[in-house]
């Protein structure tokens, strides 16, 4: 059903089976050779069939960084969730909530997404929709204390690794 | 080990499957495939009608599984008569439906196909959530075969009638639940042990399931307050579905029959259930307004959907009395009418086919090419419904009149069977006269009916004559129906011994 | 100690839950409703956890996958037919 | 043989004319006819001496004993007498009808009809069986109908016939009751059982019933007062069926069942009153109205209306000697009427008309015919020593020998006198106003023509025979009538003594006064038809037609009340049906709560079930915000599923969850086209009487779920929980009962799936839409369907799901899981990739026969039953093996995993086929494209 | 805790019921769900309740009673189907009737798709 | 009804508690703030980042639960946290941009105005409410 029309790569996605393989062995939770074997088996036949629905193929430069801005995500995220607890609990009147338009100067489709989902995992930030020619971000402030600094706070932290790491 | 009692659900099953597998199949191509199948489906069930003769009742357990445990087919008397009865329906209905309104829609020979299977599988389950299951196989086909061909009429039938079977299948899982909660087993003979041996306790409840399900049959087999979305159904489907709908109705009084008097009468007289004693003034009631329905019909269809209501009021009533006597006599009534309303559905769609815009409503227009050999056709089939002599109607309507004689029962009864005979005699001559005799001086229609739906149409009001012909085999098998069903413990002891020998076995 | 934790954790999350509600049933714009039933949906995944762990067994572990990605499709879906008066086009 | 002859012979006829003659004018048919009068007639009188000697002829044919419902014959006497006046007529009707219809269409028709009239009116007088007899007796009311709209294009025909039918046939029907009563009794059909001496009928507590619903069916037929309005409306029928049936034959099977039930039925006071009144209320108002009516036939009618009725008071009345002059005079009434009629046919054929207005002075052009009628009539108004006269006379005379109510005893005769007062006045009239009266006025055919010899014929034979009768009339009153009034009357009757005939007594007197008073009427007629004219017009035609209108309306109406497509109510019916029939029996000292004691509620738990109850009202209440309402579904679906994991159910918790997401998306893709809000339209009313309904269900159904689950349980359960690991190789039991134990159910249930998917399918197939409603005021839609957001996100999400999915389906069988569920994942893995991509962009990457993956997926599943057959075992057995593998280890094989496989397969089939064809609807992929 | 289920049982069947008997295709629709919640419910108590006794052999020491389960779920997937031709079936009458009332008869005015 | 026959060590212990209570006092937060803040875009802050955590670190203690001597380390954790993360954001933007398109208020004293420039605007380029149902 998903085998589609134009099969153009027997092996389009090695990492990603790669990915499928690990997931496979920690739902069966089992690494014996019979589990390997299905868990291979699935992990390339499912990539190649459904290649169709996932052409491109972001070219990673580095995934050591990709690794390493993951988990500087990660601590953000922890951080901003403090901060927005805060938030929370202060009276909401005092509140400066704003919209904000975030120039990008990313192209690639993958790092605009990571962009925008790390803009919205992070403190007091949702990525609230992105102009149809991908010239800005609208991002939602659940306090904004100074545009300019939110902007360059984004582009420093998450834009430029990301488009070291994507572009 | 013999397979031929799960061969009449599979064969349909594989056949619609195998339809929809290839949906570019051509029309030729799906109408020899699906016609060939219902040919052989119908030499099946006689295969299997003769080795139930032979047998009395054959135990399938389905994956080799005791009863009660797996799910058992049941194949006796009663299973056979619905299931040649369905397929004798099915051959000219499809053959019908083959000269052009198959085209109506997508898929209509594989649905065809899923609703014989529906119909089949409840008329041979042993297993009450199976009788679920299959139920909701023929239902989910009908609505689809109710609306091919589309239109506003059947969009507005076809909801209702949706709604409504989706209300009823909710009783029906409710009813299962308190029967399975205060049993504990699904499979019917063991659920009649159960239910004979339950605790006075639980009795109220065990009523009560059983009366939900008096509604959830009654839903199905038109009986009064339930019965409204009937007439408009049937009036809107297409004629060859009409048709088969036909014996649509006779599944909910099949599962009446099949369950009440073996789960719920295994150690009581079934008049003395409670749903019994509700079924018969119901059932009056049916017939009643069956009648009135009838003398009010604008159109032939319409006409026809009340008379099915009328057969299944008379069925009603007639089963309601609980005798041995009287239930061969509603079965004999039951293959004579289910033949006939077949018939008639399919015979108002060909009236339709002459009389341009006017269709099968009552109102004169020019004549019809065709008219000397239908109205004769008309004649016979009219005689034949309304119970008049020489035909099986009469014989039937004899029968029944003796059998509720004998209970006691003739003072409500008779008049009201008699009675709705004769609105059927006035409505029907009423039809007749203007079809056939009243013309509008415009020039006549000049289109000949269609050869080979005529004969599907004589086929199946021969029947009329046949049956009467043939009446005599015919009340012996159902006499001996009506007698295995009034002895439920042998149904128990066939299934138990089943059981024993599979579980021997493993 | 993780004993002890279990029903306050489950108390905080049925708090969660009645708030999440409550904002179903509040709106007062539908977007407000279907982020109820996302946060809804987001916090019954983490009861079935936490009931995992009060029963020994991560039987029902499937379910509270199967909520992630059932809860996302439909959050989708309907902020899909907002914008788009349509799901599948 | 002999006997079955009788009647099979005009029934073959009947068959084969219409066969062997395709021309309808041909001669064949009329000989065909005339080769099979003769040979009954032959037949008849063979057996004759035998018979009338009170040899009793019986033939058997079991056909339905078990009902009792064989063809039995019988030749007695009475059905001799019968047969012979019904063959004989037959003879001479064929050889009129033969000219009546030279060369005029429908000759074949009517040929084949009246064989098939002939064979049931002799089957009803020759029938041992009385159940039997009704086949013919309805046969009778039939062929009738048929014949009385031979001339279908009249819609005076039309009504006519269809008026004979429900009369006769209700009749007919009444009758049947009747007959099923007495035979009820006796415990036999056969007439020699229920006319046996020892037969005590008239001691039945029924009888009654039986008397009463016997003589209805003998008073339709024989069209008595009130049910006599069918014959005159019958004259619509072509002159040689008036003459035959509407006054020779059918007309009089009424009175021979009478006859043939006397020794059964008769000798009561209730046989007494209830006929005679009959008879003598028919007498009068036939003989009274006849002298009016200016038709022929009309008149012809009326005339024969009221000598039935004066048969049938004969046969009512309980003197010795009534019976004998019933019967005479039947045979009178055919022999003088049967002419007149057919005089009536030549004359019509003459003249173009049946008007006596009109029709004056026809002796110049018919000499032949004015001599014929001037017999039959002057039999008819009783003119001394013509049969007619002294069958009226023994009529006279036991009107005053009857002790009909001994205060009233002048009455009979009084009512019998003025009767024949009128009889004589119309007889007077229909010879004097057809063949003197002066000269024709404006007939339609002029000059009137001698329509030829041969019509007169028959017409004649029968002019002679009433002469000959008249002559004989002791001998054939001895010989004939004798005999068969004994059969009749069960037990032989003294000797009739003809003299009392030639008597010149009060009878005589009474005959004159009646002749005289007739000629004085028939003299005065003048002004006597300007009263009448006066009399407000009753046509029973306009009546019948207006109350068969009416009810025909008012059943409408009646049937549209209750039947008016309101599903609203029809549902409120079903259930509050389960309410009313559940509901009494459940309050009838139920023990609510069945003794096991309950889990105590814990928070959790109980907060979930709250919840799910504030969601489902939430539903209610909000539901006129219908994307609202349905998020609110969904919650409620939602906790459902947590009740399902808290209760040890995590394989339903996964379906429901599947599903409910599923269904709301389809929900959805629904609600695009239809409009966002319902509308505040139920009355404070109706709204209160759901509410009661819908209190009502609910408690009853929870009050019965607490009954159950506090009741104790013994189940099956144990059988699958010991025999899922050893005999399913699985270990989550409710999966092996799904594929194993019942997997029939889930085949069932997968192809419940596919049909549905097949006919959403149909449904959506022909159903474009390019436009749909806005959701509110000013409502408009973002141009950009498919965000970079959500697409990107998605394009990993499909791989990683398969891959969950192909972990829950390998796993179904041992863990939570299975086909199904497998199966939903699949397909909403691949329905995100419709939102974020679109119909079109998913479609182009995958290949798209949904309708092959559930024929498929069914015939897979379906295969791997199958394939157990092959080794002999059940349809659907299932079979598993535990290998152990070099390198790969342990491995299961089990075939309830390939079943499986067809669950999965046709369940992705099914849901991607609905959802693309109802995503498909907005969307312009050309016309009629199909998609799956 | 039985009577508590028993309410909820008695209060989604109540729900269902009363969207059942409304006249717009749309609610009947989501008290047909409703309703088949209720019965499911129903049908499942029909086997009792149990408290983390899930009928996965080895999993517990006294499994639930798994019978019930598998009527569920065959039921759930029943309605699943119906639920899904009911919902088309809806929207082409909406369309072809011009209204989205059950008896295809707009009390009020006609709506055009 | 927990396995609290087995025996962790203390720390385990004291993390897993820790884990799943900080993770439930989250995940209450963003459900406060869903309730609480006064406009559709602020409560989307709450849920969006606080329940995903706090479900997150429930999810995280339980794997840890399990995995340390109870049935092994079992991956429907580490996937569902995965998969919340990577949803979550995608869920927000979608409800964002569908509060836009509705044109939800937001709250007097909003910085920034989401939609001065309409034909700027996310998703609303090529439509205007003249077009609306030709697509
Ligand atoms: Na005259
Ligand atoms: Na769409």
């Amino acid at each position: 059903m998903t085998l589609m029309p134009q099969l153009t790569h027997w092996w389009p996605r090695p990492h990603f089976s790669l990915f499928l393989l690990v997931l496979w062995l920690l739902l069966v939770n089992s690494i014996s050779p019979g589990q390997v074997l299905i868990g291979a088996v699935l992990g390339w036949l499912i990539p190649f069939s459904t290649q169709q629905f996932w052409p491109e193929r972001p070219h990673l430069h580095n995934p050591g960084r990709l690794l390493l801005y993951m988990l500087r995500l990660l601590v953000d995220i922890l951080r901003s969730n403090l901060s927005v607890a805060r938030l929370i609990l202060r009276d909401p009147d005092t509140l400066t909530p704003a919209f904000v338009r975030y120039p990008l100067s990313l192209t690639n489709e993958f790092a605009i997404t990571m962009l925008a989902s790390s803009i919205s995992l992070t403190p007091g930030t949702v990525s609230a929709g992105l102009s149809p020619d991908r010239a800005y971000l609208l991002v939602h402030v659940l306090h904004l204390d100074d545009e300019d600094e939110l902007i360059e706070q984004i582009r420093e932290r998450y834009e430029t690794p990301l488009r070291e790491i994507l572009e | 080990m013999n397979h031929l009692p799960v061969l009449p659900i599979l064969l349909p099953l594989i056949t619609g499957a195998l339809l929809v597998t290839l949906p570019r199949l051509g029309l030729n191509a799906q109408r020899f495939i699906s016609l060939g199948a219902t040919v052989a489906g119908l030499g099946l069930v006689l295969w299997l009608g003769s080795m139930v003769l032979e047998h009395g009742r054959l135990v399938y357990a389905l994956g080799g599984w005791a009863p009660p445990f797996g799910i058992v087919l049941v194949p006796d008397r009663l299973s056979v008569l619905m299931l040649v009865l369905t397929a004798t329906l099915a051959v000219p209905a499809l053959i019908y439906a083959c000269r052009g309104d198959d085209d109506a829609g997508a898929h209509f020979h594989a649905l065809f196909q899923f609703q014989l299977m529906g119909l089949n599988g409840a008329f041979l389950t042993g297993d009450i959530f199976n009788l679920f299951v299959f139920f909701e196989v023929l239902l989910i086909a009908s609505y689809a075969l109710l609306l091919h061909g589309g239109g506003t009429a059947r969009s507005r039938a076809g909801l209702h009638y949706v709604i409504i079977n989706l209300i009823g299948s909710a009783l029906f899982l409710l009813a299962l639940g308190m029967l399975y909660g205060l049993t504990g087993t699904l499979n019917m003979a063991d659920l009649a042990t159960r239910i004979s041996n339950a605790p006075q306790a639980d009795q109220p409840l065990l009523q009560a399931a059983s009366l939900v399900l008096l509604v959830v049959f009654g839903v199905k087999a038109a009986l009064l307050p339930l019965l409204f979305w009937l007439p408009r159904a049937y009036t809107a489907a297409a004629a060859p579905v009409a048709a088969l709908f036909a014996v649509m109705t006779k599944v909910g009084l099949y599962a009446m029959i099949r369950v009440f008097p073996l789960v719920f009468a295994l150690d009581q007289p079934l008049a003395a259930l409670t749903a019994w004693q509700w079924l018969w003034p119901l059932a009056l009631a049916t017939l009643a307004l069956g009648g009135i329905g009838v003398l009010g019909a604008t159109s032939l269809r319409n006409m026809t959907a009340y008379m099915v209501i009328v057969s299944t009021g008379t069925l009603m009533a007639i089963i309601a009395l609980g005798s041995t006597e009287a239930l061969a006599a509603a079965l004999f009534y039951l293959v004579h009418t289910t033949l006939l309303t077949g018939g008639f559905f399919l015979f108002a769609d060909l009236i339709a086919r002459q009389r341009g815009a006017a269709g099968d409503y009552m109102v004169v227009t020019a004549a019809m090419k065709d008219r000397r050999t239908l109205g004769i056709l008309f004649c016979f089939g009219a005689v034949a419904l309304a119970g008049l002599p020489p035909f099986s109607g009469f014989v039937s309507k004899a029968w029944m009149l003796q059998a509720s004689l004998a209970e006691g029962a003739a003072g409500i009864f008779w008049p009201l069977l008699l009675g709705a005979g004769f609105l059927m005699l006035v409505a029907l001559s009423r039809a007749g006269s203007k079809f056939f005799w009243r013309q509008s001086p415009e020039r006549d229609h000049d289109m000949r009916a269609d050869r080979v739906r005529l004969a599907c149409v004589i086929v199946l009001v021969g029947a009329g004559l046949v049956l009467s012909l043939a009446a005599a085999p015919l009340m012996d098998y159902t006499r001996s129906v009506a007698a295995q069903l009034m002895a439920p413990g042998d149904y128990v002891r066939a299934v138990h011994e089943a059981g024993l020998r599979l579980t021997g076995g493993h | 100690m993780t004993a002890t934790v279990l029903p306050i954790a489950l108390a905080l999350f049925s708090l969660s839950l009645l708030l999440n509600l409550y904002r179903l049933l509040r709106g007062p714009d539908i977007v407000d409703r279907i982020l109820g039933l996302d946060t809804l949906n987001v916090n019954a995944i983490a009861v079935i956890v936490l009931g995992g762990i009060y029963m020994d067994s991560s039987l029902i572990f499937e379910a509270a996958l199967l909520i992630a990605l059932m809860g996302f499709v439909s959050t989708v879906a309907m902020t899909k037919y907002l914008v788009r008066g349509d799901v599948i086009e | 043989m002999m006997l079955l002859s009788i009647v099979a012979l005009p029934l073959l006829g009947a068959l084969i004319t219409p066969l062997v003659s395709r021309r309808s004018t041909a001669i064949l048919p009329a000989l065909i006819a005339g080769a099979i009068g003769i040979t009954v007639v032959s037949v008849l009188l063979s057996q004759a001496p035998d018979v009338l000697g009170g040899a009793i002829l019986i033939g058997h044919y079991p056909w339905l004993p078990g009902i009792g419902l064989s063809p039995a014959f019988r030749l007695d006497a009475l059905g001799l007498f019968f047969a012979l006046i019904i063959a004989g007529m037959g003879l001479l009707i064929t050889l009129y009808a033969h000219f009546y219809f030279a060369g005029k269409h429908g000759a074949v028709r009517f040929h084949s009809l009246m064989l098939a009239f002939m064979g049931a009116m002799l089957g009803i007088v020759t029938s041992e069986n009385l159940l039997f007899m009704l086949v013919f007796w309805e046969m009778t009311s039939l062929v009738s109908f048929v014949l009385i709209g031979f001339h279908q294009d009249e819609r005076p025909a039309r009504r006519g016939a269809r008026m004979t039918l429900v009369i006769t046939g209700g009749g007919g029907l009444a009758l049947m009751a009747g007959v099923l009563l007495i035979g009820n009794s006796v415990g036999s059909f056969q007439l020699s059982d229920i006319l046996a001496p020892e037969t005590a009928l008239t001691s039945d507590p029924l009888y009654p019933w039986m008397l009463g619903l016997v003589l209805i069916g003998a008073m339709t037929k024989s069209a008595q007062f009130p049910f006599h309005l069918w014959l005159p409306n019958a004259m619509t029928a072509p002159t040689p069926v008036s003459a035959y049936l509407h006054s020779a034959t059918m007309v009089k099977a009424g009175i021979f069942l009478l006859a043939r039930l006397h020794p059964a039925l008769g000798d009561t006071d209730a046989w007494l009153y209830s006929i005679s009144t009959a008879g003598m209320a028919t007498l009068l108002t036939g003989a009274f109205i006849a002298m009016f009516k200016h038709d022929t036939k009309e008149l012809l009618a009326y005339s024969t209306v009221s000598h039935l009725g004066l048969i049938t008071l004969l046969v009512g009345l309980s003197t010795r000697m009534a019976m004998v002059a019933a019967l005479f005079h039947l045979l009178n009434h055919a022999l003088f009427k049967a002419p007149l009629f057919m005089m009536a046919g030549a004359v019509q054929k003459a003249t173009g008309t049946r008007d006596m207005r009109r029709i004056n002075g026809l002796w110049r052009t018919l000499p032949a015919l004015t001599v014929i009628s001037a017999v039959a009539a002057a039999s008819m108004a009783g003119l001394p020593l013509l049969g007619g006269y002294l069958s009226k006379k023994m009529f006279f005379i036991e009107s005053m020998n009857a002790s009909v109510m001994p205060p009233l005893q002048w009455l009979t005769p009084a009512l019998a006198a003025i009767a024949g007062l009128f009889s004589a006045a119309y007889s007077f009239r229909i010879f004097h106003n057809v063949f003197f009266n002066g000269k024709p006025q404006d007939l339609p055919v002029w000059p009137p023509k001698n329509p030829g010899v041969g019509i007169q014929v028959p017409a004649a034979v029968l002019a002679l025979a009433v002469v000959l009768v008249s002559w004989h009339a002791e001998s054939v009153v001895h010989g004939l009538i004798g005999p068969v009034a004994s059969a009749a009357a069960g037990s032989a009757l003294p000797d009739y003594d003809m003299h009392q005939l030639h008597h010149i007594g009060t009878a005589f007197f009474m005959s004159l006064a009646a002749m005289l008073g007739g000629l004085l009427v028939y003299m005065a007629r003048e002004p006597l038809f300007r009263l009448y004219d006066q009399l407000p017009p009753a046509d029973a035609r306009e009546i019948f037609e207006w109350l068969m209108t009416r009810a025909g309306g008012t059943a409408e109406r009646l049937v549209h009340a209750l039947e008016n497509g309101s599903v609203q109510r029809y549902i409120a019916l079903i259930i509050l049906s389960a309410i009313v029939l559940a509901g009494p029996v459940l309050l009838s000292g139920i023990q609510w709560h069945g003794g096991e004691t309950m889990t105590p509620v814990d928070p959790l738990t109980g907060l979930g079930l709250v919840l799910l109850m504030a969601s489902a009202v939430g539903v209610v209440l909000g539901h006129h915000q219908r994307l609202f309402a349905l998020l609110l579904l969904g919650s409620a679906g939602l906790f459902v599923t947590l009740t399902f994991a808290r209760f040890s159910a995590p394989d339903l918790a996964l379906t429901q969850l599947s599903v409910e997401v599923m269904a709301v998306i389809i929900m959805m893709l629904a609600l695009s086209f239809l409009p966002q809000t319902t509308p505040l339209e139920s009355s404070r009313l109706r709204k209160g009487r759901d509410l009661g309904v819908a209190t009502l269900g609910g408690l009853g159904v929870g009050l019965v779920s607490f009954a159950i689950m506090t009741r104790p349980h013994s189940t099956i359960a144990d059988f699958f929980l010991s025999q899922s690991k050893p005999g399913g190789g699985g270990s989550n039991v409710v999966n092996v009962i799904l594929v194993d134990f019942r997997g029939f159910d889930t085949l069932g249930e997968i192809t419940v799936l596919g049909i549905a998917a097949v006919a959403v399918f149909a449904l959506t197939r022909n159903l474009q839409l390019k436009d749909r409603i806005p959701q509110e005021r000013d409502q408009y839609w973002a141009s950009n369907p498919h965000p970079l957001i959500l697409r990107t996100m998605a394009r990993p999400i499909l791989p990683i799901a398969l891959m969950v999915s192909a972990y829950i389906f390998l796993r179904g069988h041992n863990m939570p899981g299975g086909g199904f569920i497998a199966g939903l994942i699949t397909a909403v893995a691949l329905s995100l990739q419709y939102m974020a991509g679109s119909l079109a962009w998913a479609h182009e990457r995958m290949l798209t026969p949904f309708r092959p993956l559930i024929g498929l997926g069914l015939l897979l599943a379906c295969g791997t039953g199958l394939g157990s057959l092959v080794f002999g075992e059940a349809f659907l057995s299932s079979w598993f093996g535990h290998y152990k593998l070099p390198l790969l280890g342990h491995l299961e094989l089990a075939t309830a995993l390939l079943f499986d496989l067809g669950v999965f397969t046709t369940v992705v089939g099914a849901t991607l086929l609905i959802l693309a064809n109802l995503g498909k609807l907005m969307t312009v992929h050309g016309p009629g494209k199909e998609i799956g | 805790m039985e009577a508590l289920y028993a309410i909820a049982v008695g209060v989604l069947t109540a729900c269902g019921i009363y969207l059942v008997l409304r006249g717009r295709t749309f609610p009947v629709i989501m008290g047909l769900t409703l309703l088949s919640h209720g019965v499911n419910l129903f049908l499942f108590a029909s086997g009792r309740l149990a408290l983390a006794a899930p009928a996965v052999i080895g999993e517990s020491a006294d499994p639930t009673d798994p019978l019930p389960q598998a009527l569920v779920l065959t039921a759930i997937v029943i309605s699943f189907a119906m639920t899904a031709f009911v919902v088309v079936l809806a929207l082409r009458a909406a369309v072809e009737l011009r209204n989205d009332h059950v008896d295809g008869v707009d009390p009020e005015e006609d709506w055009r798709p | 009804m927990m396995g609290e026959s087995m025996a962790l060590p203390f720390w385990l212990d004291a993390l897993i508690a820790l884990l799943l209570l900080s993770g439930a006092l989250v995940a209450l937060l963003g459900s406060i703030g869903l309730a609480r803040m006064p406009d559709v875009y602020m409560r989307l802050h709450g849920p969006t980042k606080a329940s995903t955590l706090g479900v997150g670190a429930t999810l995280l203690g339980s794997m840890i639960w399990f995995g340390v001597g109870h049935e092994g380390l079992s991956a429907q954790e580490i996937l569902i946290t995965v998969f919340l993360f990577a949803t979550a954001p995608v869920s927000a933007h979608m409800m964002a941009r569908a509060a836009l398109h509705r044109r939800v208020a937001c709250r007097e004293g909003t910085h920034g105005e989401p939609w001065d420039e309409m034909d700027r605007l996310p998703g609303y380029a090529e439509s205007s409410p003249s077009s609306d149902n030709q697509r």
